[in-house]
């Protein structure tokens, strides 16, 4: 169905045939981690500067303002003006702050959404491995970012930061069980936990579509439970500016603060682009029908263009939110979570369940 | 025993975690400050400090002329600046027995109402903002801007108008006040709904505010409670009413009351203040009568010897200036009653019990302007 | 309520007040003793029911501080001002009225803070704006060389 | 059941008022011919102020560069912050007279709080506000300007 020019599959193998042509296993295997590193690097800094740069200008819309515009056309290279401020500031070192942990928060938060980016396929055979536990890894990958959060609070030695990341901690604990069942529900539709696996059972058609209305119900609850997952409004209550100055960021300057900053877009491409590989078929193009014109013309559509599409308008549809809503108090959040989310959750998985079990499901 | 007290109140107990609100923090609107010592993120007592711009404008007053105080009042509260301008001038001009012409009562009173709309709105703009919204800010400042060009227009300045002084005002309104007026309401009128859909009727909003930190009618009336925070508690305070000054007299107005005295209730009486003074200015912008814009005043005013005390509703509560007069050209002694010095100190009464997020969001209600509890 | 009625209520809650003449409000000096008394009873008496106090404040009159209370009836809307006069010049001594009225409370530590008026059974005198050395700058008598602008 | 029912409504309830907001906001986004933002330093040209702008104090000059302060003083005394200073000069007049002459009319707009009182009190109408608002300097030094021009004279209409 899908052609074979936009197959990475044999780009990747014949990279991986002529490396160990030339050196033995071992070296080929250090080479392609390297290429690797050196790709999702170029990829990650990319990707984080077009989010900032496009929340600033989501942002600015929603507000009747005109947003970056100064530097390069309509401000396109602001975000690269800022990178630059940042990396010049001057770190601020902290009296009575625990130096070491201090230090190493900024690096924990951003290298757990590292890891998980290496499971997410950007197209067919593009994707850095390919486990057959692929959810699994991703949710538990992406909780890893709250340690750094917890520690950068803890260890900065001031009450505000303190407190935001003992929300945090609280806020991602309960949050991580809505963003798991909600998954899980396509895993039981699908039958499978490999990434690849999932978008292939979607080739005729998405499971939003397909799966009636618990997809739905479990789309709405992953976008609500992984917007509170990633400490964004109007659950930012991590760093819930009005109560909290900055939160568990409230110390650091510079470049650190620039680490949180970018892990907190990157944290929040991960979980688009999970809600688009589960629920809205990955790279696979939008079809109706079989066989007709409109799916051939969407056919000719690159897959990574479908990938980072879909995924952009759920990036989207999360500063919306962030945009527009006040935000939650602590206890209401966890009220959400618990009395809400998982209740609706844990019954939308028994009809789903129901539901393969019959056979209703397309 | 003085020394004693004072550790009790600032230290609080030893194994409370204190955290000070202010005096910079992004929710306090100025430099005040909170200590609030904490358990878990229930507040357990809020002690409120201030002083941090203290400038003395009782004992400046005591050094100016009345028309010279008539500006240092601008600085008080500064978003209901005309109202404090104007609560000096009907002090001094009842004092001095002075008739006012019509068309400056007139005038005032649009004014009046045109500041409370613009405060109300940013005071609309900032309780979003410290509910975590922060889209409200840019439409409550867009469409304040159309009330500041309207004072632009015709005095000059936009926050601070500078325009009132004893017996009448420093220049007549714009050729165009009335036009730019008329047009404004039509405005708002449209945009006003927005703000409903936007916070007032949003399910966090009203589960952030509702039943949050109730004042009672009978604690409003304790703690000198004014404005829209005290009629939100059924306090009917509105010194328009009790007082009449200007024309509010023979105007038909409702004053906004609400029994629960919660967040949401201090929330909505400002809501319907805003289209409350939408109606007072239809009332008033078509008959505008003519005449002069200020009555004759001798160069060097003098105030009978005596006490003058003249009450005044701003935009956050009842204004009232006292003044004592020897017969120079400068007052001896001049006291503002602010409101928000009184709104201030119910906080530590109202905050305790309810969590962190909470205390931003009742401070918030409160609509606390620093400079005014300072002076 | 008119003047006159209001007089006679208030010369049975006190016979030793004295009247002002030809004021804008009612205006009763009472002595500094019977202050707190007359204003619990101006609170409780049913036909007055003084219950919200405007505004506290005092005036150096440079050989006594005199305080001044305006205070109103939210059911009659009628106001009164009570004034007090404090002679001791040195050690300036009143009674709290911050049990009766709860606003009194931080008016009067707005009044020590910038008179050194001390209040008697006061639960929190600390000072309200200025540091704890400053000295009482609405006194007539203060002068302040490096921070006053004298015209 | 009647708590099921309640619980159902709640969050429908709850997610209606969520969608009327983001519609809200959802309408603003598409509707770029509401963007109130103003590129400042661009439109210079165009930016023109209301004729009663309180910018600065000036002292308007004719073209013969003579201008009306009779250095009376009267502003001077008016100002509630001192931001005016007066400075006279005594000069023999063409009669034989000794007047008084205005040398220099110093104005700190640093102090200046623009309560207009000197524009409104000068009897001869020689204060007016200008339009300037663009005030950003380094050194505070130089708001203090001195209004009347070198060379500038009385003019005679004025007494």
């Amino acid at each position: 169905m899908t052609f074979n020019i936009y197959d990475f599959t044999e780009l990747t193998r014949s990279i991986d045939d002529g490396l160990k042509a030339v050196m033995s296993p071992g070296w080929a295997l250090f080479t392609e981690l390297v290429l690797i590193g050196l790709v999702f690097l170029i990829l990650y800094a990319l990707i984080g500067l077009f989010l900032v740069y496009a929340e600033r200008k989501v942002c600015a819309f929603i507000q009747n303002r005109l947003g970056p515009n100064r530097v390069g056309p309509v401000g396109i290279f602001q975000t690269i003006a800022d990178l630059i401020k940042l990396l010049m500031k001057e770190l601020i070192p902290i009296k009575n702050a625990d130096k070491l942990l201090f230090n190493i928060a900024p690096f924990i938060v951003i290298i757990a959404s590292f890891m998980a980016i290496a499971a997410i396929p950007f197209a067919k055979g593009l994707h850095a491995i390919d486990f057959n536990i692929g959810i699994f890894y991703v949710i538990a990958v992406s909780s890893l970012g709250v340690v750094g959060i917890l520690l950068a609070g803890w260890s900065s030695n001031s009450k505000y930061s303190l407190i935001g990341a003992m929300r945090s901690g609280a806020q991602v604990i309960s949050y991580e069980l809505s963003v798991g069942l909600s998954l899980l529900t396509i895993v039981v539709f699908a039958g499978t936990m490999q990434l690849s696996g999932i978008i292939e059972s979607q080739a005729n058609g998405w499971w939003i579509f397909k799966g009636h209305i618990p997809a739905m119900v479990a789309f709405v609850v992953f976008l609500i439970a992984s917007t509170a997952e990633t400490n964004r409004g109007p659950f930012d209550l991590a760093e819930a500016e009005s109560e909290l100055t900055a939160g568990f960021h409230t110390e650091y300057s510079g470049i650190k603060f620039a680490f949180f900053f970018l892990a907190e877009f990157m944290n929040m491409f991960i979980v688009a682009s999970m809600a688009v590989t589960i629920f809205l078929g990955g790279w696979m193009p939008l079809h109706f029908g079989t066989g007709n014109l409109f799916n051939h013309i969407m056919d000719f559509i690159p897959p990574l263009v479908w990938f980072f599409g879909k995924t952009f308008v759920v990036i989207y549809i999360m500063m919306w939110f962030k945009w527009t809503f006040p935000r939650l108090r602590i206890d209401q959040l966890l009220t959400l979570e618990w009395k809400y989310l998982l209740p609706i959750n844990l019954f939308n998985i028994l009809f789903v369940a129901f539901l393969t079990l019959m056979g209703w499901h397309f | 025993m003085q020394e004693e007290i004072i550790k009790n109140i600032i230290l609080g107990e030893e194994e409370d975690y204190l955290i000070n609100v202010g005096p910079q923090h992004p929710s306090t609107h100025g430099v005040l400050r909170f200590e609030v010592s904490l358990q878990g993120e229930t507040i357990k007592k809020v002690v409120p400090h201030c002083g941090y711009i203290h400038r003395g404008i009782e004992k400046m007053c005591e050094r100016d002329t009345y028309p010279q105080i008539i500006h240092l009042t601008d600085r008080m509260d500064y978003l209901s600046a005309h109202m404090n301008n104007e609560a000096v001038c009907l002090c001094v001009e009842k004092a001095m027995e002075v008739e006012v012409p019509e068309r400056v009562t007139h005038v005032r009173t649009m004014l009046d109402e045109l500041t409370r709309i613009a405060s109300h709105q940013l005071w609309w703009c900032a309780m979003g903002m410290d509910m975590g919204a922060l889209t409200t800010f840019f439409y409550g400042l867009r469409d304040r801007e159309h009330i500041l060009d309207i004072f632009e227009e015709s005095f000059g300045t936009r926050l601070i108008q500078s325009v009132n002084t004893p017996g009448g005002l420093m220049q007549d309104i714009h050729p165009g006040f009335q036009k730019r007026v008329k047009e404004f309401i039509s405005y708002f009128r449209k945009k006003l709904p927005e703000y409903d859909q936007l916070l007032t009727d949003n399910v966090i909003f009203r589960e952030r505010s509702e039943g949050i930190a109730p004042l009672s009618r009978e604690d409003a009336i304790q703690y000198g409670v004014t404005g829209p925070s005290g009629r939100a508690s059924g306090f009917s305070c509105d010194v328009r009413k009790s007082e009449p000054y200007g024309i509010y007299k023979k105007l038909n107005f409702k004053e906004i009351l609400r029994t629960e005295g919660d967040t949401l209730a201090r929330y909505k009486v400002r809501i319907g203040e805003m289209y409350e003074s939408m109606n007072i200015l239809e009332q008033l912008v078509d008959n505008i009568p003519e005449g002069d814009y200020t009555a004759k005043m001798k160069a060097v005013l003098r105030l009978p010897v005596g006490e003058f005390f003249q009450r005044v509703e701003t935009s956050r509560g009842e204004l009232g200036v006292y003044i004592v007069s020897d017969g120079n050209k400068t007052p001896y002694r001049v006291k503002f009653r602010a409101p928000n010095f009184s709104n201030l100190f119910v906080i530590s009464k109202l905050a305790p019990g309810y969590k962190i997020a909470d205390l931003i969001a009742i401070s918030g209600s409160l609509d606390l302007v620093i400079p005014d509890i300072d002076r | 309520m008119e003047n006159n009625l209001l007089k006679q209520h208030l010369e049975g809650l006190l016979p030793e007040a004295v009247f002002a003449e030809n004021k804008q409000y009612t205006e009763v000096l009472v002595p500094s003793d019977k202050l707190h008394a007359f204003c619990e009873r101006l609170k409780a008496s049913p036909e007055l029911q003084f219950d919200y106090l405007i505004s506290l404040t005092a005036v150096d009159w440079t050989d006594h501080f005199m305080l001044v209370c305006h205070i109103t009836s939210t059911a009659f809307r009628h106001v009164l001002v009570v004034k007090s006069r404090i002679d001791d010049k040195e050690k300036p001594v009143a009674d709290t009225l911050s049990d009766v009225w709860k606003t009194a409370e931080f008016h009067e530590r707005e009044v020590y803070d910038l008179f050194g008026i001390r209040f008697r059974n006061h639960p929190d005198l600390r000072r309200l704006f200025l540091d704890d050395d400053y000295g009482f700058p609405l006194r007539k008598d203060f002068t302040d060389e490096t921070r006053m602008i004298v015209k | 059941m009647k708590a099921v029912i309640d619980y159902l409504k709640d969050i429908f309830f709850g997610l209606k008022t969520l969608v009327t907001g983001m519609r809200v906001t959802g309408r603003y986004f598409i509707s770029p011919g509401e963007i109130i933002t103003q590129k400042y330093p661009e439109n210079r040209d165009q930016l023109k102020m209301f004729d009663r702008y309180k910018g600065e104090v000036i002292m308007p000059h004719d073209g013969n560069n003579q201008h009306h302060c009779t250095g009376c003083g009267i502003c001077q005394i008016n100002c509630p912050n001192g931001s005016i200073e007066i400075v006279t000069r005594k000069e023999m007049s063409p009669e034989g007279k000794e007047i008084r002459v205005i040398d220099k009319h110093i104005y700190h707009l640093d102090m200046c709080t623009f309560c207009a009182l000197c524009v409104k009190t000068c009897p001869s109408n020689a204060l007016a506000f200008g339009h300037d608002f663009e005030n950003a300097v380094f050194d505070k030094a130089k708001l203090t300007k001195i209004l009347n021009k070198p060379g500038s004279s009385l003019k005679k209409e004025v007494k």
